[in-house]
């Protein structure tokens, strides 16, 4: 069992020499390249992946380079590409599949939950199944229904499996080869609004951490705790709330299984308050682990408990309400007020 | 193992089941040129129904038109156009009786217009206002399932239903060629065969789902499948809509008698891009578009009525029709009104829910708080 | 809108005239035959529901009393039987579903959470869909893998499900008879190993509510919070407690979603102290939620962290370790300790 | 809708498309009786190929009856016998070479016997001691799935990653006719016939899936639906040692030479319960049963060996070896030691996960708290 970090720190990506902008569905293009030409037992599955580069264009040039038999158009069937790359897992094979959108992956919940998760478990651990599932999340985008879905406590409350969210260009093409590198299977969260941002991406950049946090702005007198399409917001609104005179800190958790405890407690002792923002709605969303666990850990230094700013406990609605159903900068901003009433 | 057989002698007898004949071609009454078939003469043409027919399809196509050139405008969200798969929903739709229960996917916007859903209902999710634009009930025609297969099961549970009943019915589901390959599609098929349940499986086989040709999503066509699993089978050309309707209809009534589930398919083409969203010029050829453009199914039926006498006065009439109606879907897709969030709490649980409560309170607050403060 | 609850009092299952001693598994079945006579659209299906009466026998003797329409041996397909029940409903019967084993009900979770789930919402509030999914859960029968998982967080954390679990035999006869009468879809837990305890069930009850936690025993010092098959654990270690001077409440939550949260506030603000315990693992368990959501509401009453007592991340394992690994009255002593010392 | 045409017209030529001809009878070489039949001889029988199917399903029932009063003297947890099935498992696997890597359900004892898995290895499962009693690559063997169908997909992956390898294979899997439903084994046939795999697809029809007969689960046999997508579909008594192993090495054949997936249905019999938690008296009857303890897979293969001059000497000697496997799975049996939970802290991850390591050291702290205080 070796530590897939090869990073000394695991802060924001450090300038290399090879470094570029590009957009987030760009740089995870370039990862997802990379690690086809590093190992040629990385092979992509998914609906629509071939000639069109999935609907997203993340695998878009990639059939061209590599061929048909490594950029896989599937049959129309989530269970089944989830189970074959299972298959090709057993067999040496190191399978990325696409999961089109978050709403279509629970078709494939049981291989996942039930094969994926606990194969290697069940074999005493003499099976790997090096799998990445990649699924674009969350909403914001316009979308009809199944298209805006935030589901990662589904699969984080599901042991066997890692669970990763990135957030800005130069980290997702680290954290995305990190996951292929991972003999663990990995479900990897793509925040699908945040596709077209742009950002410095070091192409020399070694693989990102699959266990650390990213303290991206250091606080004083709250934490805000976000991953995927929320650090932007989380951003924004610790910008907003030094206009109003507070020193709000941003983590990005990356990940979400394992969650990266050291940091968290970290910044729960330096501000003793915090605030966990996701779109998932917030019963028993991630949020609910983070305040239980940093509650559990820093009880006598919490000046307020750990709030949480998530969606409702309502299905996803339709595009037109999407912004009152997520979670904004003004929603966050009033966590953060009542953060520091207590 | 030496003492195993050589089981690779070629001289063996074939132990295998003996294959299936060729593929059977699809039923065809009228050609893509508008000449009657001999099955189509030896069936008999309804001018009345081929007329009806045509009205229908000439105004599905003017609605998906509209909502096209809404989308571009930004009037719509997303559109998937049923451009090219006219025949295929209206002439099966109408081959059903008005009780029949249908289940549709999501681009029957023909089969909707059929049963009577009007542009504001159709257009109201597409504009992103609702997940579903009508009353199920109203019209006995399911809303859009946008998972794919998934409504297929749904109706094999509602023909069971039906037969606790009693009664004679079809429960009809529509489904696409791409979405055939999901296990639920096999495991309706499975149950209704296993039971004898009235459900009438309708696959429009556009020959794509997305970017993905029938040729790497299966090897032998849905209808072949489904008989495999017993099912009665069909195979029409499904821009024929006079074959498509008799099809539909024989079909329905083996159903209907209580003799089991069956299966139309129906051999189309997705003329547009999957939806607004798509480029279909990354995955296909002008070629094959050009090929199926000359096998328009409203064309080939316009041929036929103009060969046979129907008056030109009669298609100016459907031109005007389908005017007024471009002009309302216009109309009613730019006066569809958002929902409120506060309003959708109340639509997620039949009983009061603590939670769901709270929320919509704090909800409530929030935005007055802001209201407030801004 | 109108309110399941027939009950004036949420507390245990008061006396009537018709109460007998039986299991667990009898007063379901009990439950059942009721409903089924009350309402001729009952109707029941599953594998093995039939002849067999369920591999636990819960649904014996239903299929000769009310035939093979209304108590239907299903193919062997999970996703089809919540499939077609979903269909059922919408033709205006009732049908309740059984899952044979937890960890077979993954191949259903698309219908149920792309489905069941959302179909209400999805039509404006307009589509009603009475479906019940029995599912006996949990560990503790020596059963080989698959057949003792507690997957409760998954629908729990599922906007437009109803979630409840069961934990004596007076109440499951009220439970499975409201879950039945909801106009919501309910994922309706039975604790597999307390199939065969026996207790009294009042066959006249009414049926029970389906928003109220029981509070079976009143404590001064910790309130432990429990759920099916782990109601029994508390309550004995409750008892132990008192052994050594402490004063510790139990409250069985019987529904999941929705938490009872004015009941467990109660008791957070009379005893200052928390412990919930379930057979889920603790990481996004139901107690996470839990631990969030009364630190949020009672942060300043609380004289220690909410604490949870669940199992290891780890997949099930093998019967022979189960015992370590589910959670009993040694760890939830263990707990309450920790808690005391905060 | 007066114009449509009055669709139950009874003379109307029937468009649908021509039903399959009758279901073919199961490929038989041996009759229950013992004797060859005519496609035995024409096939030919080899002796030493049945001596060795004899000896292998005779020490697999041995097995089964050790295993089976283990469970009951409270050694096992749960035991799903293989009684009645030996033939097909032997006969099949028999067929495939030892490099042909295959993904068992939960019955194929006989099958694994064969592959050299040792009793210690095949039990430890039911004795709750592991989830997977062996080591997968060191005899090509899958350690058993137990959620139905499952391994279907896995096997259509692994024969991806085969094609991709180069070089001919075989990759096999075994599925009975209850997980014949679950959309998992359409979704593999579909996949594996889309893109010719070197699937072969192994159903043992037993009849029964615990209570549900075939009568309950489908319409027509599991061999006609692999048909209906596009499998090559052999269709076999599964109690005829003789003809499961020439059919099946025909099917592996015709995989392994690239023309696509093939799918063997052998036709037999659960004898026992499903478990030995079940009761079978519930729901079917002793003359069913009396009916297949009339075709015993073993039975036949003895009287044939028997009238074809295998001496009385083998089937003793024959018969001491057995008896030995009883000792050893007995002894092995018992010597099968629990896991210690702290051990299985390592095997859910490949790599460090923070969680893990902190209840690993959690649950050290207690256990040791625990010896401290008691
Ligand atoms: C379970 C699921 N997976 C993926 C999708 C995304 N998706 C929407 S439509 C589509 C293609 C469907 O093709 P087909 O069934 O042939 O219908 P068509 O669009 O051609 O009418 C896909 C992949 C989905 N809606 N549901
Ligand atoms: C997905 C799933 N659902 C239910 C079960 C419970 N179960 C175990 S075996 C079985 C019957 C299987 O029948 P069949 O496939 O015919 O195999 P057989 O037992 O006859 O060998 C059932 C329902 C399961 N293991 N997996
Ligand atoms: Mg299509
Ligand atoms: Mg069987």
């Amino acid at each position: 069992m070796t530590s897939l970090d090869a990073t000394p720190t695991a802060g924001a990506t450090p300038p290399g020499t090879k470094t570029t902008t590009m957009t987030l569905g760009k740089a995870l293009n370039a990862g997802l390249r990379r690690a086809m030409q590093d190992d040629d037992h990385v092979v992509l599955l998914g609906e629509d992946v071939g000639a069109l580069g999935g609907v997203f264009r993340i695998t878009e040039g990639l059939q061209d380079e590599f061929g048909a038999q490594r950029v896989v158009d599937a049959p129309l069937a989530e269970s089944a590409i989830v189970g074959a790359a299972i298959g090709l897992a057993l067999r040496g094979y190191r399978p990325v599949c696409e999961i089109q959108f978050d709403g279509f992956i629970y078709p494939a919940f049981d291989q996942i939950v039930s094969q994926l998760a606990k194969m290697r478990a069940r074999s005493g651990g003499r099976v790997t199944l090096p799998v990445v599932i990649r699924v674009p999340v969350g909403g914001g985008i316009g979308a009809v229904e199944h298209h805006s879905e935030s589901n990662e406590a589904y699969f984080a409350h599901t042991a066997g499996l890692r669970v990763v969210s990135c957030a800005d260009p130069g980290d997702s093409y680290r954290l995305i080869r990190a996951a292929i590198a991972s003999d663990d299977p990995v479900i990897f969260y793509e925040p699908k609004r945040r596709y077209w941002d742009k950002g410095p991406v070091d192409l020399d950049a070694a693989p990102a951490s699959l266990d650390r946090a990213r303290v991206l702005r250091e606080g004083r007198d709250v934490t805000l705790v976000a991953h995927g399409p929320t650090v932007k917001t989380a951003l924004a609104a610790a910008e907003a709330a030094t206009e109003d005179g507070f020193s709000v800190g941003v983590v990005d958790l990356r990940t979400i299984s394992p969650l990266d405890m050291d940091t968290l407690m970290r910044c729960a002792e330096t501000t003793g308050r915090m605030v966990v923002v996701h779109e998932a709605s917030t019963f028993l969303g991630i949020g609910a682990e983070i305040a239980a666990a940093i509650t559990e850990a820093c009880f006598h230094v919490l000046e307020a408990p750990v709030l949480r700013v998530g969606s409702y406990n309502l299905p996803y609605p339709p595009a037109k309400v999407e912004d009152d159903f997520l979670p904004d900068v003004d929603r966050v901003l009033d966590a953060v007020d009542r953060a520091l009433k207590f | 193992m030496s003492s195993t057989h050589d089981h690779v002698a070629n001289d063996e007898p074939s132990l295998e089941v003996a294959p299936r004949r060729e593929v059977s071609p699809p039923v065809q009454f009228v050609t893509p040129e508008g000449e009657v078939t001999a099955l189509g003469e030896q069936h008999g043409i309804d001018l009345d129904l081929a007329r009806q027919l045509y009205r229908h399809m000439s105004l599905a196509r003017r609605l998906d038109q509209e909502a096209l050139a809404l989308q571009r405008q930004g009037e719509l969200g997303l559109w998937l156009q049923c451009w090219g798969q006219e025949a295929a929903q209206v002439g099966s739709i109408l081959a059903l009786r008005e009780s029949d229960y249908v289940f549709p996917s999501y681009r029957e916007h023909a089969a909707a217009l059929v049963r009577g859903i009007s542009p504001t209902e159709l257009l109201s999710q597409w504009r992103g206002a609702t997940h579903a634009g009508w009353d199920p009930t109203s019209r006995n025609l399911h809303f859009y399932s946008l998972v794919l297969g998934t409504q297929t099961l749904h109706a094999t549970g509602y023909a069971m239903g039906a037969v606790l009943d009693g009664g004679e019915h079809v429960v009809a589901a529509y489904f696409g060629d791409g979405a055939a390959s999901q296990g639920d599609v096999s495991e309706a098929f499975n149950w209704a065969a296993a039971r004898d349940l009235p459900v009438l499986f309708i696959c429009q086989n556009n020959q794509w789902a997305i970017s993905t040709p029938t040729s790497l999503q299966y090897r032998t066509p849905v209808h072949e499948r489904a008989a495999g699993f017993g099912l009665r089978s069909f195979h029409v050309d499904g821009n024929d809509a006079l074959a498509v309707h008799a099809v539909t209809a024989q079909a329905a009534d083996i159903v209907r008698r209580g003799q089991g589930p069956a299966l139309v398919e129906a051999v189309t083409f997705r003329m547009a891009g999957h939806s607004t969203s798509d480029d279909p010029t990354k995955y296909r050829t002008a070629e094959e578009f050009a090929a199926w453009e000359a096998r328009d199914p409203l064309t080939r039926l316009r041929t036929l009525l103009e060969h046979r006498d129907t008056e030109p006065s009669w298609f100016s009439a459907l031109s005007a029709e389908a005017d007024e109606l471009g002009v309302e879907v216009r109309r009613a897709c730019r006066a569809i009104e958002a929902p409120k969030l506060d309003d959708l709490f109340d639509h997620a649980y039949a009983h009061p829910h603590s939670l769901v409560d709270v929320e919509r309170l704090t909800h409530r607050e929030f935005v007055d708080s802001l209201e407030v403060a801004g």
